[in-house]
């Protein structure tokens, strides 16, 4: 099991390096895709199944696919590369090693509680809790998250159902 | 009307405007008559105000208070400000001096053209603020019609200016927003650490109460016992730094006076005779409503420096005025100059000084309304104000030049006019003074040779000689005055004499009000 | 009510006539109408002669023996209170008498000669005030009254002068006057700042009473320098002679009469505040002046100018008396000076006149002023020679004129010491002396005597009587008895006492000897043939005269004139030209430091504006990325 | 059990990694992949504390709001650069800079 | 523990928190309405009534506004709802009725340009979704509901920045939406950092506070500000304000006034739970106001130099909107009640001039001028709009007689008082340079008045009695009465007695 995490981790961040080297875009969403499921098989082996689902579900399931309609719909025009050019390594690296580093310098420096699993009553799974307290302290950003999905509809249906007849006007 | 007449005079033409705002813009004349009327009705209520005011007195008269506004501050107890008036005898003579300029002004206004119905309800704004802010006690109130002086003046300039007109309003603009900011920030100082008479918690912006020291807070910043220290000086000497800064760069006193030449060059000549009689005069009286006897530990302490800085405006005034080749900027300069004295008086801290310094800023105002009009009449003729382009005026416009003579022999301190009496004082001032050095003194006379130096320089060059006319203008163009000019002129000379022979006059009221200021400042230290 | 007090009343109003009277002359002047200023002349002269009468008025009541002092406030100062009033004693009442008839005179003499200037109101006008403020000096028991009538008799004296604005000369002398005038009054700010400073008032009466602590010489100094400006001493005296642009009335009234003697007046009347050091400073710049005058004087051709010159001697002897102590003297001197100078100065005016006038007539241009141009008068302007020749006389000092016995006066007066410092004093005051007879008697030798006469001078006519008369009654006027009965002695209605005969004998013996060497030798610098051989018997002694005294005094006269023209303009001009230089470094300074400041301000906000809105390149990524790169520098300033 | 540190550690790696993306790809999807690299990284963060802190599942509640969001966000982002992507022709928000300073 | 226990008293709170949520209720219901109201009534479709979704929203903005009120008067002290999820105080209330009146007069800007906007209905809606957002933003306390309200906001301004359907929108919906997601992505990595360190997902609780009392490392610090990035980003405040400049001149003038206060005031007020929070009563060993302060003083610099040199009116006053985001941080900076309350009284007043100057910049903008040569001469044919924009622009510098004057005054009487308490030289830092910014501002708030006025240039007279200088004249004499007479609102927000 602890091997478990540490295979998952590799994969999560190797693919996750895969997104930065890929040449295509289109493989790019596959390396998210891979990544993903590595993070959701972290989620798997620290009692989150829940969340690992929904990771699942949602990301690999909802957002790497819809991303993949992007990638088809900007990459039909014809003439057009799909390939994914880079630039500005230098920044990116610098940042991203800044900030790597400054990072885990901090999380080694302190300490956290040790990891324990969750406690569970007889009778119930993690899920049951799980729902119950969706249903009861997280009511509120449950509503609200709803609330944000119709936004994000309408928001969407704005911007997808505008055809634009003079695009400089 | 027994006893709003300050209010009155704030509020008439803040009326007038009000009015005009619904004259059709075509209407030039109407416009032209209501700012007259407006001054000249303003001229009765100040003459109302000065017979009520009596003459024996030395506090305040005409008194009107009321609250504005007071807010919560929580934990921290309330602010209050109020609408609080009153003339003494240093702000009578002013608001008098103002409502005459005014008036004189609006006759000179005759000749604007340019989108005359903005042109006239910015004047009558900048006539309520001024007089406002010389009639103001209360520190908030006085900040509010001292910045109402700010964007007026700035269109002014800016609109109705000459050729390089954006440049130097913007200039002004700038240098007057800073010193009204550092002002800002001593009167911030000033309402946090004094409060109301009796009760701790209300913070108040009242002059009067925040003139005497046991109205501020024990330990609070500008405590005058005990107050605190910032970079090893006393918080009160920065307030009052401060404020000097502030209102010295109004006044306008070397090195903070380099607005000054450009806005007068550029403004129209009713503008600039507002601005060199009157808004020069705010500072001034700014200085000594506020900034000394609210600080008069600090003014003793630094008064060396105000001396000082005074002497060098006199000296560096008069050197600039003769380098300068503009007649309208020469005048400006001579401003500086002047200013100086006033500066010099307020150091001394002596009964002559102060009472030298007010007189001065009122014959000042006189005088140099009468400059600025001069050349302005050049201005009007040919649009060219150069001196070296001119000579031998002196034959073909005769009335003008003995209108010059008397202007510019005003202006440099000859006997006999209020000039003199002014300067004579603030030399008995400054000579008698234990806080600055003599040496000030003496250097400071320098300045009456250099006077008499350029303004005789001038005069020859561009009067005595040959006629003849260079540049643009033709000799043509050069008729003499007309009656407008003439009846601008003549109460202008005549003040300036009276005040010159029968200084009394004036005294009567200033003279209180410097016993009032000596006796704050050696009590107070 | 008691004689004493109606008296006083009386006094009062004589002195508020004399006073008034050419006040009202110059504002009535102002008021005629400019087709009718052909009046002028008459009104103001009619004004000047009450001012006259009222003058007489007030010497016959006020009398010359007790002072007498009327005041009433003026304003007020905190609790002290400065007041107004006439002081009036004998020097006051001389004084008064002099100015209103050497005024009128000269008013009189102006209605001829100005008659036809464009702009003759505004001469009367000036003239009047003059007058009045010069009373004002006299009369004012208060320095700073007096010092207010000071300066304005500079101002009036700055207007007359350049009363012909035309020509660039008068403006530039005018304003030279003023310019000089106000640096000494700035001496006269100083002293009384310093008196007022120590006693509290600027009563004349009540400064003998007080003592300026340390101050004494300070002060006296600080006034000696606004009297040296007024009064043309040396170095201060080059104003003077440029003066004589103006009109030649307004010389003999103001540049000769009154106005440069109102410095010797301020200086008797506060003696008292005068330490010994300071009245030996007075006394050296006297006598400097009195011989660079007098030197001066011999080395110019120009008639004015010589005139001017001689003034300037001879105020530095009266200079000379007062710092010798003799105030009575020194009155003296000043009263006859005025009557006989200002007869000088108006026969020089008729003569200029009167050539001007043939100029017209025969359209050739020739300068009047040069006396190498002249000569040969004394037949065809007799009166005018007449009365040059009395006044010179009594300028040069000769026995049973006034100028002798004022002369005498002040040099027993310097002798009366018996110290060394005295016959010092004495022996130059003797040489300037000397001079001034050999100029003078120049002057009268090359103007009238001395022959180069011209055609046309035959049509030369003698003035009008409204100006002969007034340079007869000045020349009367500069006869014996207006001092004293005895031709001889100077003690008379003003100043007792009598020379030691020594003394007397001295003067005229140099008076004498100075004339009778002056004449050997102008007579045959003029080469007038038929009295050549006269002279070849004397050839040896005008060698010697010549090189022992002539060449050394020409020399020294071309040197002093050197010095005047050259080095003290130069001085001044120098200090001129380097005012205006500073002052254009000053406009610089101005221009590029302080508005410099203004602005770099200006311009570091906008470059600060510039650096901000850098980040905006409108590229995202940039955005994210300058995003993080602020986070990791906010912590990292707030960490460190 | 595995030490938090891990999952820490774990989640820096991806969270810079995703910072790099953000900053290098040009393409504007590839930077909504990064984007949503770096939420990840934050859920794994909740996720992994939420074991240190055992007794309420606020943690784990928190990442699955995020994981909604995050899709939200993933679909408006594409919306948004569909639109833009019409109206350039491209999808690299470096050739779509008008909006700069002046 | 025990689950079925704590059931029913939590669905007694649920119920009970329910009767606070009366604005946010008729927000959401009228969110539902507009959008039906799009659907259904085909004339909107059609755009031809385009105005029936404006003013139905208007409408739910003005009900919310009164509820909002009502409950200001009905409760005095804080009360914690779901559980602590969201806060309910006088704080959120006096914000939940700015927010609520910004809305109503960004929907009244945007009545006169509807005609030529497609998909009003959806407008309306987004406009309320910002609203809304604020609404929950200024209440919530618990991590979740302040990220996803943060997110509920953004996600209707990317929509909303992008509404002008031409290029430069899409650009500067792509911009904010890529910036945006970014910081809110690390805004949620800081978060998830401090529960972490607390664990517990709500500031304002109780072990939230201890947590922090065990942890004061570095981490913290910067989990903190890893968390304050997203508030700033939304606030438009240093680091995170590079987006507003572009966003600003992309967007429709109504969203653009919009941005300038909504989101701003609900960032501020999350913004100031969170320093609140965790200065944890002041024992923390970090300086968490000087840090607030720093960044105050940078924003209001860069924001202030930024603005001097642009042509662009719109994108000048997004650099003046970061300028002033900068002064309410002074506020928080200073963090003593009266400093609150003066950044509320801030806070209104910002809001009447903001609305006073886009108003007539959507005016000035509907008449052919965008760039600020372009009002050359213009004050001249139209001096009443020019002069009712020019009070707005003195009162946003600060000079009197305009409320901002008062509103600056306090807002550095609060500062000062905080120095004069805790004798932190720091804060005098941030006054000088405050105060000299104040200078500095006036210069390019006065461009457009001088150009209008003093430039020469060619314009056409026009009439005076418009519905925007009705507006604008309203709205300028709210200011200068607000400068005459600030006792009575002041009085008011006293009320507001601020507590976690």
């Amino acid at each position: 099991m602890i091997y478990a995490f540490y295979i998952f981790a590799f994969i999560a961040v190797a693919a996750a390096a895969g997104i930065v080297f890929a040449r295509r875009l289109f493989h790019a969403a596959l390396f998210l895709l891979v990544s993903f499921l590595g993070v959701a098989g972290i989620y798997a082996v620290s009692f989150a199944e829940w969340v690992a689902v929904t990771q699942i579900l949602v990301y690999a399931g909802g957002v790497v696919v819809i991303i993949i309609f992007g990638i088809m719909l900007t990459a039909r025009i014809p003439g057009r590369p799909t390939a994914v050019s880079n630039s500005k390594w230098f920044a990116g690296t610098l940042l991203a090693l800044a900030a790597m580093g400054f990072l885990i310098t901090l999380f080694l420096s302190e300490s956290f509680g040790t990891a324990t699993a969750p406690p569970v009553e007889e009778g119930f799974t993690l899920v049951n809790r799980f729902g119950i307290v969706l249903m009861t302290d997280y009511l509120l950003p449950f509503e609200v998250a709803g609330l944000l999905l119709l936004i994000t509809l309408v928001g969407a249906a704005v911007l997808a159902a505008t055809r634009n007849n003079n695009p400089t006007s | 009307m027994p006893d709003h007449i300050l209010t009155y005079l704030i509020f008439l033409p803040v009326l007038a405007a009000f009015l005009a705002l619904f004259v059709p813009r075509d209407r030039a004349m109407w416009f032209k008559v209501l700012n007259l009327a407006t001054c000249a009705l303003q001229v009765i209520l100040v003459i109302m105000a000065v017979s009520r005011y009596g003459r024996e007195t030395g506090e305040l008269r005409l008194e009107e208070r009321m609250e504005w506004f007071s807010l919560n501050l929580g934990t921290w107890g309330n602010l209050k400000a109020e609408y609080f008036l009153g003339v003494d005898g240093l702000s009578l003579p002013l608001i008098a001096l103002s409502a005459f300029v005014m008036l004189i002004a609006a006759i000179s206004s005759w000749t604007i053209v340019k989108s005359v119905k903005g042109y006239f309800i910015l004047m009558l704004i900048l006539n309520a603020a001024i007089i406002g802010s010389f009639a103001a006690l209360d520190l908030l109130l006085f900040y509010l019609f001292f910045e109402f002086m700010l964007l007026p003046m700035f269109f002014l300039i800016g609109i109705w200016g000459g050729s390089r007109r954006e440049y130097a309003s913007i200039k002004f603009f700038l240098y007057t927003l800073c010193g009204s900011i550092l002002i800002l920030v001593a009167f911030i100082g000033l309402y946090i650490s004094g409060s109301a008479p009796g009760d701790v918690a209300t913070h108040t912006f009242n002059i009067m109460h925040l003139r005497d020291a046991g109205n501020y807070l024990p330990g609070s910043v500008l405590d005058p016992s005990g107050g605190w220290v910032i970079g090893g000086w006393p918080a009160r000497n920065w307030a009052f730094l401060l404020l000097f800064v502030g209102f010295t760069i109004k006044l306008p006193m070397v090195p903070f006076h380099t607005w000054l030449p450009d806005a007068h060059v550029e403004a129209p000549t009713p503008v600039s005779v507002i601005l060199a009689a009157l808004l020069l005069k705010i500072g001034g009286y700014g200085l000594m409503r506020i900034a000394y006897p609210l600080f008069p530990d600090a003014a003793l302490s630094l008064s060396w420096l105000v001396g000082l800085f005074g002497v060098v405006s006199i000296i560096y005034g008069a050197l600039t005025a003769m380098a300068s080749k503009d007649l309208k900027r020469l005048i400006a300069y001579s401003s500086v100059s002047h200013m100086g004295f006033v500066l010099l008086g307020m150091a001394s801290a002596t009964q002559e000084g102060v009472t030298g310094a007010v007189y001065q800023m009122v014959s000042h105002g006189v005088i140099t309304t009468m400059l600025f009009l001069i050349a302005g009449v050049l201005y009007d003729r040919t649009s060219d104000r150069m001196i070296g382009n001119y000579s031998g005026l002196a034959r073909i416009m005769p009335i003008y030049f003995a209108v010059v003579l008397i202007a510019f022999f005003a202006s440099l301190g000859l006997p006999g006019f209020s000039g003199f009496i002014a300067e004579i004082m603030v030399f008995l001032g400054a000579f008698r003074s234990e806080v600055i050095h003599l040496s000030l003194a003496i250097i400071a006379t320098l300045g009456l040779a250099l006077g008499a130096a350029y303004y005789l320089w001038t005069l020859q060059r561009m009067f005595f000689g040959p006629l003849h006319v260079r540049g643009a203008a033709t000799a043509e163009q050069l008729v003499d005055l007309g009656l407008r000019e003439k009846t601008m002129f003549l109460p202008l000379a005549a003040i300036t004499l009276i005040l010159g022979i029968f200084p009394q006059l004036l005294l009567r009221y200033v003279d209180t009000f410097a016993v009032g200021f000596v006796a704050l400042l050696t009590g107070g230290s | 009510m008691s004689p004493d007090a109606d008296i006083a009343y009386l006094i009062v109003a004589a002195s508020m006539i004399v006073l008034s009277a050419p006040l009202v002359s110059g504002i009535l002047s102002a008021l005629v109408p400019v087709r009718y200023s052909w009046l002028v002349s008459l009104t103001a002269s009619f004004m000047l002669l009450i001012a006259v009468v009222g003058a007489v008025l007030l010497a016959w009541t006020a009398g010359l023996e007790q002072t007498r002092h009327f005041s009433t406030e003026w304003f007020t100062l905190g609790g002290s209170t400065v007041s107004a009033g006439i002081l009036i004693d004998k020097y006051a009442v001389v004084m008064v008498l002099v100015v209103t008839i050497v005024s009128f005179l000269v008013h009189m003499y102006s209605a001829g000669y100005m008659a036809g200037d464009t702009s003759m109101r505004r001469y009367f006008v000036m003239l009047g005030f003059f007058t009045f403020t010069m009373l004002g000096i006299v009369l004012s028991d208060n320095l700073l009254i007096l010092f207010m009538c000071w300066e304005l008799v500079g101002f009036s004296s700055y207007m007359l002068i350049g009363h012909w604005m035309e020509l660039p000369s008068a403006a530039k002398a005018s304003r030279k006057a003023y310019i000089m005038n106000r640096v000494g009054d700035l001496g006269f700010i100083a002293g009384l700042m310093i008196v007022y400073r120590n006693t509290g008032t600027f009563d004349i009466t009540m400064l003998a009473g007080h003592a300026l602590q340390g101050w004494e010489t300070a002060a006296a100094l600080c006034f000696f320098l606004a009297i040296t400006a007024k009064s043309a001493q040396f170095p201060l005296l080059t104003w003077l002679p440029d003066a004589m642009a103006g009109p030649t009335p307004v010389s003999a009234l103001i540049h000769a009469a009154t106005m440069v003697a109102a410095g010797v007046f301020l200086l008797a009347r506060i003696h008292f505040l005068f330490p010994p050091p300071a009245l030996q400073v007075v006394a050296a710049v006297g006598l400097a002046t009195a011989l660079t005058g007098a030197a001066a004087a011999l080395g110019h051709f120009d008639i004015k100018r010589i005139l001017a010159y001689s003034t300037v001697s001879q105020l530095g002897l009266m200079i000379t008396a007062l710092g010798m102590g003799a105030k009575d003297a020194a009155m003296l001197h000043l009263f006859t000076h005025a009557f006989f100078k200002a007869g000088l100065f108006l026969a020089a005016g008729a003569i200029i006149h009167t050539l001007h006038q043939a100029q017209m007539s025969t359209g050739e241009t020739y300068d009047v002023q040069d006396i190498r141009n002249l000569g040969g008068l004394q037949r065809l302007m007799p009166v005018t020679f007449g009365v040059f020749l009395l006044c010179g006389a009594s300028l040069s000092g000769l026995p049973m004129f006034s100028g002798f016995q004022s002369k005498e006066a002040i040099l027993s007066s310097i002798l009366h010491g018996h110290n060394t410092w005295g016959v010092m004093v004495a022996a130059l005051f003797i040489l300037a002396a000397f001079l001034t007879v050999v100029y003078t008697f120049r002057l009268i030798w090359f103007v009238f005597i001395n022959n180069t006469s011209r055609p046309q001078w035959t049509t030369v006519p003698e003035v009008p009587f409204v100006m002969r008369f007034p340079m007869i009654v000045l020349a009367l006027a500069s006869l014996w008895w207006i001092v004293s009965p005895n031709p001889l002695s100077f003690s008379g209605w003003f100043m007792t006492g009598n020379a030691g005969a020594l003394s007397t004998l001295t003067s005229m013996a140099v008076v004498l000897g100075a004339l009778v060497f002056a004449y050997l030798f102008f007579r045959k610098k003029a080469a007038v043939p038929k009295v050549a051989d006269i002279l070849t018997s004397t050839f040896y002694l005008d060698t010697v005269f010549a090189v022992l005294v002539i060449r050394p005094v020409g020399h020294l006269s071309y040197l002093f004139s050197r010095i005047d023209r050259k080095y003290i303009d130069g001085i001044l001009h120098g200090a001129a030209y380097a005012q205006v230089t500073l002052a254009h470094i000053v406009a610089w300074f101005d221009k590029v430091i302080i508005d410099g400041l203004v602005n770099l301000v200006a311009r570091l906000a906008a470059w600060t504006g510039a650096l901000v809105r850098t980040f905006q390149s409108g590229n995202i990524h940039m955005y994210i990325f300058w995003a993080g790169i602020g986070l990791v520098l906010l912590t990292l300033f707030i960490v460190a | 059990m595995i030490p938090i540190e891990h999952y820490l550690i774990l989640s820096a790696m991806l969270f810079s990694i995703g910072l790099m993306v953000v900053v290098v790809k040009r393409n504007a999807i590839a930077v909504l992949l990064g984007l949503e690299l770096m939420l990840n990284a934050a859920n794994i963060n909740l996720v992994a504390f939420n074991l240190a802190h055992p007794e309420r599942l606020d943690g784990q509640m928190f990442a699955v709001f995020v994981i909604i969001v995050a899709a939200c966000e993933a679909a408006v982002g594409l919306a948004i650069i569909l639109r833009a992507y019409r109206l350039f022709h491209t999808a690299v928000p470096d050739d779509i800079s008008t909006l700069k300073e002046s | 523990m025990n689950i079925e226990g704590g059931l029913p008293e939590k669905l007694e709170w649920i119920r009970d928190s329910l009767e606070f949520f009366g604005p946010e209720l008729i927000l959401f219901t009228g969110i539902i309405i507009v959008l039906c109201a799009g659907i259904i009534v085909p004339s909107v479709r059609t755009g031809r009534s385009h105005g029936v979704p404006l003013i139905l929203a208007l409408v739910t903005t003005l009900l919310a506004c009164a509820l909002s009120l009502a409950d200001w008067n009905a409760q005095g002290e804080a009360t914690d709802l779901f559980g602590g999820m969201v806060i309910n105080d006088r704080f959120s209330s006096w914000l939940k009725i700015v927010c609520d009146l910004a809305g109503a007069l960004t929907l009244l800007l945007s009545l006169p340009s509807s005609q030529e906007r497609k998909h009003v209905s959806e407008y309306a809606a987004l406009v309320l979704g910002v609203v809304l957002g604020a609404h929950f933003l200024s209440m919530s306390v618990g991590m979740v509901m302040i990220f996803l309200s943060l997110e509920l906001i953004s996600i209707s301004s990317y929509v909303l920045a992008g509404y002008s359907f031409r290029q430069a929108g899409a650009e500067g919906s792509l911009k904010y939406f890529l910036f945006g997601t970014a910081s809110s992505a690390i805004m949620l990595y800081g978060l998830s950092l401090l529960y972490g360190l607390t664990g517990s997902g709500i500031i304002a609780s109780r072990e939230f506070a201890e947590g922090l009392m065990e942890h004061q490392s570095l981490l913290l610090l910067v989990a903190g500000l890893l968390a304050l990035a997203g508030f700033l980003f939304k606030m438009a405040a240093l680091p995170m304000h590079l987006w507003a400049p572009d966003v600003y001149e992309a967007a429709p003038m109504p969203v653009v006034a919009l941005f300038s206060v909504v989101p701003k005031l609900a960032g501020l007020a999350v913004l100031t739970r969170f320093v609140l929070a965790v200065t944890a009563y002041g024992q923390t060993a970090f300086d968490w106001k000087a840090i607030v302060g720093l960044i105050a003083i940078l924003t209001i610099t860069a924001g202030n130099v930024a603005a001097l040199r642009q042509v662009n009116a719109k994108r000048m006053m997004a650099w003046s909107s970061i300028a002033h985001s900068g002064f309410l941080l002074i506020g928080v900076g200073a963090l003593t009640e009266q400093s609150v309350q003066f950044m509320m009284f801030y806070a209104a007043v910002y809001f009447v001039a903001n609305y006073v100057v886009f108003g007539y910049l959507q005016y000035f903008e509907s008449r052919g001028l965008q760039t600020i040569p372009d009002f050359a001469g213009t004050g001249r044919s139209d001096p009443a709009a020019h002069t009712l924009l020019l009070t707005g622009l003195i009162s946003l510098t600060g000079i009197p007689p305009t409320a901002g004057f008062t509103a600056k005054l306090l807002i550095f009487t609060g500062l000062y008082d905080a120095y004069r308490t805790t004798n932190d030289p720091f804060l005098l830092w941030i006054l000088v340079p405050g105060l000299l910014n104040t200078v500095i501002s006036l210069f390019y708030y006065l461009r457009i008045p001088y150009y209008a006025f003093i430039r020469d240039g060619q314009s056409t007279p026009v009439k005076y009695l418009t519905w925007t200088n009705f507006l604008g004249l309203v709205l300028v004499l709210i200011l200068l009465g607000l400068f005459f007479r600030p006792d009575g609102l002041m009085g008011w927000i006293n009320k507001i007695t601020f507590v976690l």
